[in-house]
C-alpha cells in the first residue's frame, strides 16, 4: 500500500474520540513522529474511563496511569487536542481526507482559565450534564484533573450573564463566542469514539425509573468514586443509609432474546465490571456488606481475569446466582424484593436488597450512527463499524481505521491493542514529520553543586490508593521534619498534570535541589518525575520516589497504623538517598532500525508486514519449516471467513516482501545486547548455520499450542476428537457428518482447571461455529454443548444465539461432577447432568467433540523466555508490562508480544495485536537513540589497584585494564548492572544512581529513629 | 603479589579489646587484589567489629582508612592527624605494612588484622596459590618455571619424592605435585637433560639464612 | 488482638533487584496480597550489586534480617548476578557467625517479576522466622544504648 | 670395598642381598629394638632402622643403630632432610659412624602432615640427592659439606630410596640415575605389587647401565588382610596395588588372608629373583617382623652368607 | 610439527570448526582464532557449507594462519568446474594452505541461493583424484604443471546413521582408495551407538577425526533428535540439559565430555560450535584436551 500524493509531504491523523483508545493511538502516533489532531465531543477528554472508579484486576485508576502521558514534553508537540470538536463532514479519500471539524464554544478562554472554581461557587447551576448518578452535576469539569484543565460553561442555563462573567478574577469568560468550523486535510482517520451506555428505563420489570436505589452500574462507579456525588462514601441515592445487601443483575439490555429488552450481543466488559465492583465494594466498605452478582454466564476469558473471578468468589465471599430474573418491586421495609428463577430449581425465589445495580453494557446510540455516516464507513446490524478478521481494524474505507467500542464491545486491553493497531495502520499513510527538537523548551540546567541542601517532598495521596490506608498528614509532617527539607507537602494526584506543573513551579521557586515522591512504584512513574526535573531546570537524577502506594497503601491495607509507620520510614530512607544524590548525565548509543518478529504464525506475519510496509527492516524467524503457524490448521472463522486464504495471502505477501528476510527452520540461540541495539544468534536451516543479526527491538509471536489433554478418550476412542481436529473434517470430509445423529461437545477441557486456569478464550465460539456448521450439513443431527459458561463475546452471541434456535442443546455442567465418556463400540455413550431437569441424561453420541482450547508453548517458550530474559506468567504465557493498558508492551523495554504467545486469541485479535506491536516498535525506533540513563559504572582510577576483579566479574566484558593501570569502563558499554561496584575490594568503582553512599544513606535513613 | 587473609574475628576482638577508638588502617596494593585488606575488607571488618563491641555492651569508636600503600613511609605519613584520635591501630596489611606502621608511630599499638600468607598468583578468580619462597637465588631457569622450593611440599631440589601420584602431592589432592609440573614442562620445552643434572645443596644465605635481607640500590639512595 | 507497637516489631531489609524482586514485590501490591510492614525495601538494579557490605551495615544500624531478593536462577537480567548474590550471601551469613549475629537472620530469595505472591510469602515467611528469633543483639544493644541516653 | 658394611661385602659379591627393617619405640625402652632385633638375627644381612618414619616421635634412629650394633647385628641407619639441617646431619653421622654405623639410607621423609607433629617446621635444608651427595662427599673427599676437611672421615655404605610406582612414572629411571651420580651405593625400593610395571622400570635402569652401578634391593611387604591391600591401594602415597591381588586377598576367607599375604609375599620374591638387576631384597614387614624369617625361608634366601 | 604429521606419529589431535562471515567483517574469525591460538591442533574451514555464501575458505584459512593456527579448508564440487576447482588448489597452496578436506554439497534448495545453477562437474572421488593428479605435476587436462602442489586430504563421512552409514562408508573407501589420508565424521552425540562405525571406519588404516557438536539449547536438542536420525539424541540428554540451572554451561560440559570419551576411540576430535567459537576453550578444558 502506498499513496504517492502524500508521501511527500508530511500530513496528519486524525484521531476522533478522546477515551482510551484515542489517547493511545494519538500517543503512539505522536511517539512515533506523526501530527495527530486528537478530537473530543466533551469539554474533557477520557471518554468512559472517567467515570470509573478503578478498574480490573489491579484495582486501579487505569485513566490516571494513562493520560498524564499527553501532557508530557515531546508527544505534546506533537499532539494538537481540541474538545467540544465534532466532525460534520468528509470529503476525499486516504491520504487526503478534507474534513471539517466543528468546536462549540466553551465560553471559557483556555488560556487564561487557571482552574480556580471561582465560576463553580458563584454559579454552579451554568454546567454542562455530567453523566452518571447525579443529575445536578457538581462541577463544569468532567472530572477533576481533566484534560485540558479548564471549566466550560453551559450557556443555556445561565440565569445572570454578566455576574458570571464578572465573577472571573482572570477575564477567561467569553459569552460571546459563537462554534468554530474549520477544514482541514488529513492523510488518515481513527475512529475512537467509544460507545453509549444502555439506558434501562425501558424495561419496566427492573423499575430503573421507580426506585432510586437501583442504579446502573455506571451509576455505582460514581457513588464508589472519589470524585462523584457521595464523594467516595457507599450510600443508598433514596435515604443516604450504607446498604448491607447489595446485588447485581447483569446482562440488562445485553444478550437480550426481544428487542424490547435491548439488543441481542454480549457487551463483553461488564461481568468484569461487576465482579471488581463487587470487590471494591467489600474492600473499601466493609467484608460484611453481602454482595450477589446473578447472571447467566460468568463471562471472565480475559488474561487473568478467571483468576480474578475464582479469587473473587472464594477469596472475597462474593455470591454468584445463576439464574433468570423476573421483577423488581418494592418491599414493605423499603427494600427491593427481587424475583429470580435460579437456574437448578424450578420455582421463582424472592430476596430482599439494599441496593440493585444494573449491569448494563454498550450500543451504539445516534450521534455514532450518524459519525458512521458522515465517514460512510459500513456497520453492522448493531450500529458497530464493520471489519474482518484479517483487517481488524480497517472500515470498509480505506484509510478510515477504528478501535476500541465502536468496533465492538470490548474490554479496555483490547482497546488498547486496536488503539495501537489503529496508530500503525495510520503511520501507513502519513510519514513522520521533521523531528522538533524538544529539549529547546527545556530551561537551562543549574548546577547544584556547591548548593545547600535543599529536600522538597511531595506525598501524593492518589486517592483512596494511599490516602485510603495511610495517614498522608502525617507523612507530610513527618518528612518535613527530616535533615534538610524545606518543604512537604500532600499533592494529590502527583502525576497528574495539574500536580506536574505545580511540583515544577514549586522546585523553581523554592530553589529546591533535591526531590522526594512519596507515590507509586518508581518502575513506572520514576522516568516522568526525571522529565519533570528537568523541566523545572535541575539535573533529573535528583528525584527519587518513595514507593508509597504498590509497596505500602496496597500491600497492609488492613493495618493502617502500620501502614502509615513504614510510610514514614520509605519517606526517611528515600529523603536521606536524595541528599545523596548528585547531577548525572546520561548516555545514548545509536539505534538499529531493524525489527526480529520471532514466530512465523499469523501474528507473526502481520507484524513483520506491518513494520516491513514501514519501512523497517525486519528478520522474522520461525522454527518451522514454514510459514503459517498453528492457523494452517484452521479453516473458517465463525463469521465464516475463509481462514485459509487469508494465510495464504499474508504468507505470499510476507515472501515477497523485499524489507523482511524470512528465516525458516530457526533457532534461536542466543542474544545479548540492549533494547535499542540487540543481538540474537540462531542457527538455520538443517544444518543449522549460525547467523547473527543487530536489531533495535524484538516483537514475539510464538504462539500458544492447541491443547491435547488425555481427557475424555482423547486419542484413544476415533470417536473423539478436538474442536480443531473438527475444523479440516468438516471442510474436507463433509459426508462423514450425514453418518451423524448425535454428537456432544464438551467445553473447557484442559481449561480453567487448576494447571491452565485461564478461559481459551475461543473454544466457545468455536463450539458454537461447529455446532452450526455440523447442522448445516445434516440438519438432522442432534447436538448437546455441555458448558461450564458460555463466553461468546461481543456480536458471537448471536451465533449462539442462533445455534439455540436451530436445536442444538446447551446444557450446563459443574467442573465438579463432569459429563463421563466411555466407549460403546464405534460410538460412545456420554452421561451427563441436566441441572434443568434435575436429572442425568446418558446418550449414546456418534462422535465427541472436546473443546481443548490453548495452552501455552512449553518447550518454544520457556526456553526462549530464558534466552530473552522475559518473565511468564504461571501458566507460561508472556508477562505483558501491564495487563489493561500496556498489553503488548513486555517488561523489558524494547520487547513486543503479538498473539498467543501472551493470552489464547481469536485470529482478529491476534492480528490487530501484530499492528499494535508494530505501532510501539515504531514509536521506540522513532527515538533514534537508545538512552543508557546514568545508571553506569565509574571508576575512581586513584582508587584502583587494577586487581582484575571488575575484568572478571563482569558479565558483558566491558572493563579492561588502560594503559595507566587503572580499570576502564565505557559507558556505551556497561549495562549497568552493579556488579563490578559490588565485588570491586578496593572500592573503587561505583554504580552511578545506585552508589553506596546513597544505598547506606537508605539503610541511615531508616534506622535514624531507631538510633536517635 | 604477597597474600593474607583476615584473622579470626574472635582473635582481633581479643587484641583491641582495651581501646576504646581504634583506627582501622587498609591498604590498596596486594592485600586489596587478594581481598583481605582493600577499602572494601576494612568495611566489613569495621562493620563486624562495631557489631560485636556493640553487642558486648563496650561501643568504640572506629576509623576506617585505606592507605595506597602501607609499607612506604610517605603513604604512612597521611595517617598522622588520624593516629592522634586514635588509642590503637589495627592494620589491614600485610606484616610489612604493619611494621611500618609501628615503627612510625612508635607511640601506639599496631595490631595485626590480616596473616600474611605468601607471595603468590591468581590460579582463578578467588583462588591465590605459593608461588615463590623469595629465596634470593632464583632456579626457575632450570626447573622449567615452576619453582620447587615454594612449590614441592619437601622443597625438593632434585626430582619427585615416591609420594606423587596423578600428578598430585601426597599431601593432597589440591596440591600438583611440583616436580609433575617440572617435568611436563622441560618435556614440552625438550629440555629434560636439564632434570638430568643434580643440582646441588642450596645455599640459604640469600633466603636469609644470613639474617635479615635487604636491597640497596646506590643509585637511588638520598 | 492490640495492634503491634512498630517501635517494638523487628526491622527487616529486603534488597530486591529491579527486574524481578521488586517487580514482583510491586506485583504483590497489584494484587493486594498483605505481608508484614516490617519490610522495608531497597531497590537495586541487580542482586549482584548488592554488596558484602551493604548487608552487614543493615545488621550494623539495627536491622533484625536482611534479604537479598534476586531473578530466579538461569532469569538474572544480567546474566549471573543472583548466582553472585548467592555467594555473598553465604560469605555474609559466616560473617554473622563470627560476629554472633544468627546468620540465619540473612537470607536470599530468587524470585521471578511474575511472582507477587511468592514475594509476599517469603516476606511473611522471613518476618515470622525473625519474630521468632527475637530482635538481633545489635539492633537490641542500640536499643539499649539510645534507652540509656535518653 | 668402599666401606667396612657387611651389606656391600655381599653385594659385591654378587649374592642377593636381604634386608629388613625395625621400627623404634615411641618410648625409651631399649627392649624393643632387641626383641626386634633378635627376631632378625641370621636372617637378613642389614636391618634398616626408621627416622621418626611416617613424621611420627620415635627413638632416635641413630640411637636404635647403637643397640643393633651392641647386639652384633648390622644395623642401616636412616636418615630423613625432613628433621635436621646439615650441620646436624653430618653431626649425626659422624656420631653414628663412631659407633660402629657404616650403612646408611638417605631419604627426605613423609611429610610431617602425616604425623603427629603437623605443626613442626619442615627443615629440608637439603633433599635426599644432596643428602646423598654429601655422605658420598665426606667419605670420597674427605670433607664437610662446607668444604672444611673431616679428621677420620666417616666411610658410610649409602642408600636411597627407589618408588618405581610413583608419577611421573617416566622419569623414575632419570631419578636413579641422578642419585647414582650423586653417589648412591644401593637402593630399597618401594614395595612392589605391581611386578609388571616394576620390570619396566628395572629394564629402564639396566638399559642405562644404572643396575652396574647401583644394587637394587627389591621391596617386599607382606599384606595381612585383604582391607590393608586395599588401604595400600587405596590411601598410601606412591602405592601401586593392582586389582587381581586385591580380588586374591580378598578371595579367600578373613582367617586364612595373612597366609595368603605371605604365600604373595614369597611368590613375588621367587619372581623378582629372576629380573635382571635385582640385588636383592629388602622385606618390610611392618609390625610383623616375626614372619619375616618365615618369607626369607620359603623364598629360599637362607641361610644367609657367613662375612 | 603439523597437524597432519602429527595425525600420523599418533598423537591425538583437536580441530575446530571456524566459519568465514557472509560479509566481510572477519574480526570475529580473526579475534577467535587468536584467542585459541596454542590450544587447538588445526582449525577446519569450511567452505560455503549448507550453501550458504559467504567468504570463502581460502580467505579465511589464509587468515586465520596469519593469526598462528593451521588451517584446513574444505572443497567440495557444487559450484565450479574442474578448471575453477584444479585453479583454485593451485592458488591453495602456494598461499599456503596445504590441508583440505573434501567435503559434500549441500542441495541447492537448502541453500540461500536457491535459483543458482549446480555444476557437479566432477564428484567427490573425482576430486580427490585430481589432487593426486595435481601433486604428481599433472592436471586432469593430461598437462604438465610447471611445479607441483602438495596437499594432505581428507574426506568427509556423510552421516553415522543406522542403515544409511553403510553406504556412507562405501563412499567414504572409495574416497580413501583415491587418496584421502583422513576421515572427518558427523558429530557424535552417544558414544555407544557410534563405537561400532567408527572401528568400522577406523578399520580403512586412515585417521578418524569424530565431530563433537555444540548443543547450545534445548530447542537444537529436541531439532536434532527429530531431524537427524544419526544424531541419536536420546531424551536423557535433552532433559539434562533442560534441567541444568546454567544451560549453556551443561551443554559445553556435554561437548566437553563427549570430546574426552572420543579420545578413547578416535584420532582426533573436530569441535563444532557454530558461532559460540567463544565457548571452544571451556569445552577444551571439560575435555581436559
Amino acid at each position: 500500500m502506498t499513496h504517492p500524493e502524500t508521501s511527500k509531504t508530511p500530513g496528519k491523523v486524525l484521531v476522533v474520540g478522546g477515551g482510551m483508545g484515542g489517547i493511545r493511538t494519538a500517543l503512539d502516533l505522536a511517539e512515533s513522529g506523526r501530527d495527530v489532531v486528537l478530537i473530543d465531543r466533551s469539554a474533557s477528554i477520557g471518554g468512559l474511563m472517567t467515570q470509573l472508579d478503578r478498574t480490573f484486576p489491579t484495582n486501579n485508576c487505569d485513566l490516571c496511569t494513562l493520560s498524564p502521558h499527553l501532557s508530557e514534553a515531546g508527544r505534546a508537540l506533537h499532539i494538537d487536542l481540541r474538545t467540544l470538536t465534532e466532525v460534520t463532514a468528509v470529503s476525499g479519500g486516504a491520504g487526503s481526507f478534507q474534513v471539517t471539524l466543528t468546536t462549540a464554544p466553551r465560553h471559557i478562554d483556555l488560556d487564561r482559565c487557571t482552574a480556580c472554581g471561582d465560576c463553580l461557587r458563584a454559579h454552579p447551576e451554568c454546567v454542562t450534564f455530567t453523566p452518571g448518578l447525579d443529575h445536578r452535576a457538581p462541577t463544569c469539569m468532567r472530572y477533576p484533573r481533566s484534560i485540558p484543565q479548564a471549566y466550560s460553561i453551559d450557556l443555556a442555563r445561565c440565569s445572570d450573564l454578566e455576574d458570571l462573567v464578572a465573577c472571573c478574577p482572570l477575564g477567561a469568560i467569553r459569552p460571546q463566542e459563537d462554534p468554530v468550523v474549520v477544514q482541514e486535510t488529513f492523510g488518515a482517520v481513527v475512529l475512537s469514539p467509544g460507545a453509549d451506555v444502555y439506558d434501562p428505563t425501558p424495561i419496566a420489570t427492573l423499575g430503573y425509573s421507580l426506585f432510586p436505589d437501583v442504579v446502573t452500574s455506571l451509576e455505582y462507579e460514581r457513588i464508589l468514586s472519589a470524585s462523584g456525588p457521595t464523594g467516595g462514601k457507599l450510600q443508598r441515592p433514596s435515604d443516604g443509609s450504607a446498604p448491607k445487601k447489595v446485588a447485581w443483575l447483569q446482562c440488562v439490555g445485553s444478550r437480550a432474546r426481544r428487542s424490547e429488552h435491548g439488543h441481542s450481543y454480549c457487551s463483553s466488559a461488564c461481568c468484569m465490571f461487576a465482579i471488581k465492583e463487587a470487590i471494591v465494594t467489600k474492600e473499601r466498605f466493609g467484608a460484611q456488606i453481602e454482595t450477589t452478582i446473578f447472571n447467566m454466564d460468568i463471562r471472565t476469558s480475559g488474561k487473568g481475569y478467571e483468576a480474578y473471578y475464582q479469587r473473587a468468589k472464594d477469596e472475597s465471599g462474593i455470591r454468584f446466582v445463576r439464574c433468570r430474573t423476573q421483577n423488581l418491586t418494592a418491599s414493605a421495609d423499603g427494600a427491593l424484593a427481587l424475583r429470580y428463577l435460579p437456574e437448578d430449581q424450578d420455582a421463582f425465589l424472592t430476596e430482599n436488597f439494599d441496593m440493585v445495580v444494573l449491569s448494563t453494557g454498550f450500543v451504539v446510540g445516534p450521534r455514532l450512527r450518524e459519525l458512521a455516516d458522515i465517514f460512510g464507513v459500513d456497520t453492522n446490524d448493531h450500529g458497530f463499524a464493520r471489519t474482518d478478521s484479517f483487517h481488524p481494524v480497517s472500515t470498509s474505507r480505506d484509510g478510515v481505521f477504528v478501535a476500541g467500542l465502536f468496533e465492538g464491545p470490548k474490554d479496555i486491553p483490547e482497546t488498547m491493542v486496536q488503539g495501537s493497531a489503529a496508530a500503525c495502520m495510520a503511520t501507513g499513510l502519513v510519514p513522520a514529520a521533521a523531528p522538533r527538537p524538544s529539549d529547546e523548551d527545556l530551561p537551562p540546567e543549574r548546577d547544584v553543586t556547591g548548593e545547600p541542601l535543599r529536600v522538597g517532598v511531595f506525598v501524593c495521596e492518589c486517592g483512596e490508593n494511599i490516602g485510603g490506608v495511610l495517614d498522608v498528614q502525617s507523612l507530610v509532617d513527618h518528612a518535613g521534619r527530616l535533615t534538610d527539607v524545606v518543604l512537604s507537602e500532600n499533592v494529590g494526584y502527583g502525576c497528574s498534570a495539574e500536580s506536574m506543573e505545580h511540583i515544577r513551579a514549586t522546585i523553581a521557586r523554592e530553589g529546591l535541589n533535591r526531590v522526594l515522591i512519596g507515590g507509586c512504584s518508581p518502575r513506572t512513574h520514576l522516568a516522568r518525575f526525571q522529565d519533570l526535573l528537568r523541566r523545572a531546570g535541575i539535573n533529573r537524577y535528583l528525584v527519587d520516589i518513595a514507593n508509597l502506594r504498590d509497596q505500602d497503601a496496597w500491600v497492609h491495607r488492613t493495618s493502617p497504623e502500620l501502614a502509615t509507620a513504614k510510610g514514614r520510614d520509605l519517606l526517611s530512607m528515600g529523603v536521606a538517598a536524595a541528599r545523596q544524590a548528585r547531577p548525572l548525565a546520561d548516555h545514548t548509543l545509536p539505534m538499529s532500525q531493524q525489527v526480529l518478529v520471532v514466530g512465523g504464525g499469523v501474528a507473526g506475519m502481520s507484524a513483520a508486514l506491518a513494520l516491513a510496509e514501514r519501512g523497517l527492516r525486519v528478520h522474522l524467524v520461525e522454527r518451522e519449516a514454514r510459514l503459517g503457524g498453528e492457523a494452517l490448521k484452521l479453516r473458517r472463522t465463525l463469521e465464516g471467513e475463509d481462514v485459509r486464504a487469508g494465510v495464504k495471502v499474508l504468507v505470499e505477501a510476507t515472501e515477497a516482501q523485499d524489507l523482511i528476510q524470512v528465516h525458516t527452520s530457526a533457532i534461536i540461540v542466543d542474544h545479548s545486547g540492549l533494547p535499542g541495539k540487540l543481538k540474537t544468534g540462531m542457527q538455520v536451516g538443517p544444518q543449522l548455520f549460525y547467523r547473527q543479526i543487530e536489531h533495535g527491538a524484538t516483537v514475539l509471536a510464538t504462539g500458544a499450542m492447541a491443547n491435547r489433554p488425555s481427557l475424555y478418550l482423547l486419542g484413544q476412542h476415533e470417536a473423539v476428537s478436538t474442536q480443531h481436529d473438527m475444523e479440516s473434517l468438516l471442510e474436507e470430509e463433509p459426508t462423514q457428518v450425514l453418518g451423524w445423529s448425535k454428537v456432544v461437545m464438551i467445553q473447557c477441557v484442559g481449561s480453567r482447571t487448576p494447571e491452565n486456569p485461564d478461559c481459551s478464550r475461543i473454544c466457545c465460539q468455536s463450539a458454537v461455529k461447529n455446532a452450526l456448521r455440523i447442522l448445516r450439513i445434516n440438519p438432522q443431527a442432534r447436538i448437546w454443548v455441555l458448558y461450564r459458561d458460555l463466553r461468546t463475546l461481543g456480536m458471537q452471541e448471536n451465533a449462539y444465539a442462533q445455534a439455540r434456535q436451530q436445536g442444538v442443546m446447551f446444557v450446563r455442567y459443574d467442573p465438579g461432577s463432569p459429563p463421563q465418556v466411555e466407549a460403546d463400540g464405534e460410538a460412545l455413550r456420554v452421561v451427563f447432568h441436566d441441572p434443568i431437569l434435575g436429572d442425568d441424561i446418558g446418550l449414546r453420541a456418534d462422535r465427541v467433540l472436546l473443546s481443548t482450547g490453548m495452552v501455552p508453548d512449553e518447550e518454544a517458550a520457556e526456553e526462549l523466555a530464558r534466552i530473552f530474559r522475559l518473565p511468564r506468567t504461571q501458566e507460561g504465557y508472556l508477562l505483558e508490562d501491564h495487563r489493561k493498558l500496556r498489553p503488548v508492551d513486555l517488561p523489558t523495554m524494547g520487547y513486543y508480544v503479538a498473539g498467543t504467545a501472551a493470552s489464547p486469541k481469536s485470529i482478529k485479535e491476534s492480528i490487530a495485536q501484530a499492528q499494535a506491536a508494530a505501532s510501539r516498535v515504531q514509536t521506540l525506533l522513532a527515538r533514534g537513540a537508545i538512552n543508557l540513563g546514568a545508571a553506569v559504572a565509574r571508576v575512581d582510577s586513584s582508587r584502583c589497584a587494577a586487581c582484575l576483579v571488575c575484568v572478571r566479574a563482569c558479565p558483558y566484558d566491558v572493563p579492561f585494564i588502560n594503559a595507566d593501570g587503572a580499570s576502564q569502563i565505557d559507558p556505551a558499554l556497561c549495562h549497568g548492572c552493579g556488579v563490578c561496584a559490588a565485588e570491586c575490594p578496593a572500592k573503587a568503582i561505583s554504580l552511578q544512581q545506585f552508589d553506596d553512599e546513597q544505598i547506606l544513606a537508605k539503610l541511615e535513613g531508616l534506622f535514624e529513629r531507631r538510633t536517635a | 603479589m604477597i597474600t593474607a587473609e583476615r584473622k579470626p574475628l574472635e582473635e582481633i576482638l581479643q587484641s583491641v579489646s582495651s581501646f576504646d577508638r581504634i583506627l582501622i588502617v587498609g591498604c590498596n596494593e596486594c592485600v586489596t587484589v587478594c581481598a583481605a585488606g582493600g577499602r572494601k575488607e576494612v568495611g566489613l571488618l569495621a562493620s563486624a567489629l562495631n557489631m560485636s563491641m556493640l553487642k558486648a555492651g563496650r561501643p568504640v569508636q572506629l576509623t576506617e582508612h585505606t592507605l595506597e600503600r602501607q609499607c612506604d613511609p610517605e603513604y604512612v605519613d597521611e595517617l598522622a592527624q588520624l593516629v592522634t584520635g586514635a588509642d590503637a591501630i589495627l592494620s589491614m596489611a600485610c606484616g610489612c605494612g604493619v611494621q611500618e606502621l609501628a615503627r612510625r608511630y612508635r607511640d601506639k599499638p599496631v595490631l595485626p588484622a590480616l596473616n600474611t600468607k605468601f607471595m603468590g598468583a591468581a590460579e582463578r578468580p578467588g583462588v591465590w596459590a605459593e608461588r615463590c619462597a623469595g629465596c634470593g637465588n632464583c632456579v626457575l631457569g632450570v626447573t622449567g618455571g615452576i619453582c620447587p622450593i615454594a612449590r614441592c611440599s619437601k622443597r625438593l631440589m632434585n626430582g619427585p619424592c615416591g609420594g606423587s601420584g596423578n600428578g598430585k602431592c601426597e599431601i593432597s589432592d589440591e596440591v600438583d605435585c611440583a616436580w609433575q609440573l617440572i617435568w611436563d614442562r622441560l618435556k614440552a620445552l625438550g629440555k629434560t637433560d636439564l632434570y638430568e643434572q643434580n643440582m646441588d645443596a642450596k645455599d640459604w644465605r640469600p633466603a636469609g639464612g644470613g639474617g635479615p635481607r635487604r636491597i640497596v640500590r646506590e643509585d637511588l639512595t638520598e | 488482638m492490640a495492634a503491634p507497637t512498630p517501635e517494638l516489631e523487628p526491622v527487616i531489609v529486603a534488597f530486591c533487584c529491579h527486574y524481578c524482586a521488586y517487580t514482583a514485590a510491586d506485583q504483590a501490591g497489584a494484587q493486594r496480597l498483605e505481608y508484614p510492614s516490617n519490610v522495608k525495601i531497597v531497590r537495586v538494579p541487580c542482586s549482584g550489586k548488592v554488596d558484602a557490605l551493604h548487608m552487614l551495615r543493615a545488621f550494623e544500624r539495627g536491622a533484625d534480617g536482611v534479604l537479598v531478593a534476586g531473578c530466579l536462577e538461569g532469569d538474572c537480567h544480567f546474566s549471573t548476578g543472583n548466582l553472585r548474590a548467592r555467594k555473598k550471601v553465604a560469605q555474609v551469613q559466616r560473617l554473622l557467625e563470627e560476629i554472633g549475629v544468627g546468620p540465619e537472620r540473612l537470607e536470599l530469595l530468587l524470585v521471578s517479576a511474575g511472582m507477587g505472591s511468592n514475594f509476599a510469602r517469603a516476606a511473611r515467611e522471613i518476618t515470622q522466622k525473625i519474630r521468632a528469633l527475637g530482635p538481633s543483639p545489635i539492633s537490641e544493644a542500640i536499643a539499649a544504648r539510645a534507652m540509656n541516653r535518653a | 670395598m668402599k666401606t667396612d658394611s657387611v651389606l656391600e661385602k655381599i653385594l659385591t659379591s654378587g649374592q642377593l642381598a636381604v634386608t629388613s627393617e625395625c621400627g623404634p619405640p615411641r618410648g625409651s625402652d631399649p627392649e624393643v629394638i632387641r626383641k626386634k632385633g633378635e627376631l632378625l638375627r641370621g636372617v637378613v644381612d642389614a636391618v634398616n632402622v626408621t627416622d621418626n618414619q611416617t613424621a611420627m616421635v620415635r627413638m632416635s634412629s641413630l640411637a636404635a643403630c647403637i643397640h643393633l650394633r651392641q647386639m652384633g647385628l648390622e644395623p642401616l641407619l636412616q636418615m630423613v632432610t625432613r628433621d635436621r639441617n646439615r650441620l646436624a646431619m653430618q653431626a649425626d653421622i659422624l656420631g653414628a659412624y663412631s659407633h660402629g654405623v657404616t650403612n646408611m639410607l638417605c631419604l627426605s621423609g613423609d611429610h610431617p602432615k602425616f604425623g603427629d607433629h603437623p605443626m613442626a617446621a619442615n627443615v629440608h635444608d637439603i633433599d635426599s640427592v644432596q643428602l646423598i651427595k654429601m655422605v658420598r662427599d665426606m667419605r670420597e673427599e674427605g670433607t664437610f659439606a662446607g668444604g672444611e676437611e673431616i679428621k677420620e672421615p666417616p666411610k658410610m655404605f649409602i642408600g636411597g630410596a627407589a618408588n618405581p610406582f610413583a608419577d611421573p612414572f617416566e622419569l623414575r629411571v632419570a631419578r636413579l640415575a641422578k642419585k647414582a651420580s650423586a653417589g648412591v651405593d644401593f637402593v630399597q625400593t618401594q614395595c612392589i605389587y605391581n611386578i609388571p610395571k616394576f620390570k619396566k622400570w628395572m629394564k629402564g635402569v639396566c638399559d642405562r647401565g644404572l643396575h652396574e652401578q647401583v644394587h637394587v634391593l627389591a621391596g617386599i611387604t607382606p599384606m595381612k588382610s585383604v582391607g590393608m591391600a586395599r588401604y595400600m591401594k587405596n590411601k598410601v602415597p606412591g602405592m601401586d596395588v593392582p586389582d587381581d591381588l586385591v580380588k586374591r586377598m580378598g578371595g579367600v576367607e578373613k582367617k586364612k588372608q595373612a597366609a595368603e599375604g605371605i604365600d604373595i609375599a614369597v611368590e613375588m620374591i621367587q619372581e623378582l629373583k629372576e629380573v635382571e638387576g635385582v640385588a636383592g631384597f629388602h622385606i618390610m614387614a611392618i609390625e610383623w617382623e616375626r614372619k619375616v624369617p618365615e618369607i626369607v625361608e620359603r623364598a629360599g634366601l637362607l641361610p644367609r652368607p657367613s662375612t | 610439527m603439523s597437524v597432519l604429521k602429527r595425525l600420523s606419529g599418533k598423537e591425538f589431535v583437536v580441530l575446530a570448526q571456524m566459519h568465514t562471515p557472509k560479509g566481510v567483517n572477519i574480526s570475529r574469525l580473526v579475534n577467535d582464532g587468536r584467542r585459541l591460538k596454542g590450544r587447538l591442533d588445526a582449525v577446519l574451514v569450511p567452505d560455503m557449507d549448507n550453501g550458504i555464501m559467504r567468504l570463502p575458505a581460502m580467505a579465511g584459512g589464509l587468515l586465520l594462519q596469519q593469526q598462528g593456527l593451521e588451517a584446513i579448508i574444505g572443497v567440495y564440487c557444487r559450484d565450479k568446474n574442474r578448471m575453477a576447482l584444479q585453479a583454485d588448489l593451485l592458488a591453495a597452496h602456494v598461499l599456503g594452505l596445504q590441508n583440505l578436506v573434501v567435503m559434500p554439497s549441500a542441495d541447492m534448495d537448502l541453500s540461500d541461493h536457491r535459483d543458482a545453477k549446480p555444476v557437479f562437474d566432477l564428484d567427490e572421488v573425482g576430486l580427490l583424484r585430481a589432487i593426486a593428479g595435481l601433486q604428481e605435476g599433472k592436471d586432469l587436462g593430461g598437462s604438465d604443471l610447471d611445479g607441483s602442489p602438495a596437499f594432505t586430504t581428507g574426506c568427509s563421512l556423510a552421516t553415522l546413521a543406522n542403515g544409511a552409514f553403510e553406504a556412507a562408508f562405501d563412499q567414504v573407501q572409495k574416497q580413501v582408495e583415491a587418496g584421502a589420508s583422513f576421515v572427518l565424521t558427523p558429530p557424535v552425540f552417544d558414544i555407544e551407538r557410534c563405537t561400532a562405525p567408527l572401528e568400522q571406519l577406523a578399520g580403512l588404516g586412515v585417521p578418524v577425526i569424530a565431530g563433537v557438536f555444540l548443543i547450545k539449547s534445548v530447542a537444537v536438542a529436541r531439532y536434532l533428535a527429530r531431524n537427524e536420525p544419526g544424531a541419536h539424541i536420546s531424551d536423557g540428554l535433552i532433559q539434562r540439559i533442560k534441567k541444568a540451572a546454567d544451560r549453556e554451561g551443561e551443554a559445553v560440559k556435554i561437548a566437553g565430555e563427549t570430546a574426552a570419551a572420543l579420545r578413547k576411540i578416535t584420532r582426533g576430535v573436530l569441535l563444532q560450535t557454530h558461532g559460540w567459537e567463544h565457548r571452544l576453550p571451556a569445552i577444551l578444558d571439560v575435555a581436559g584436551l
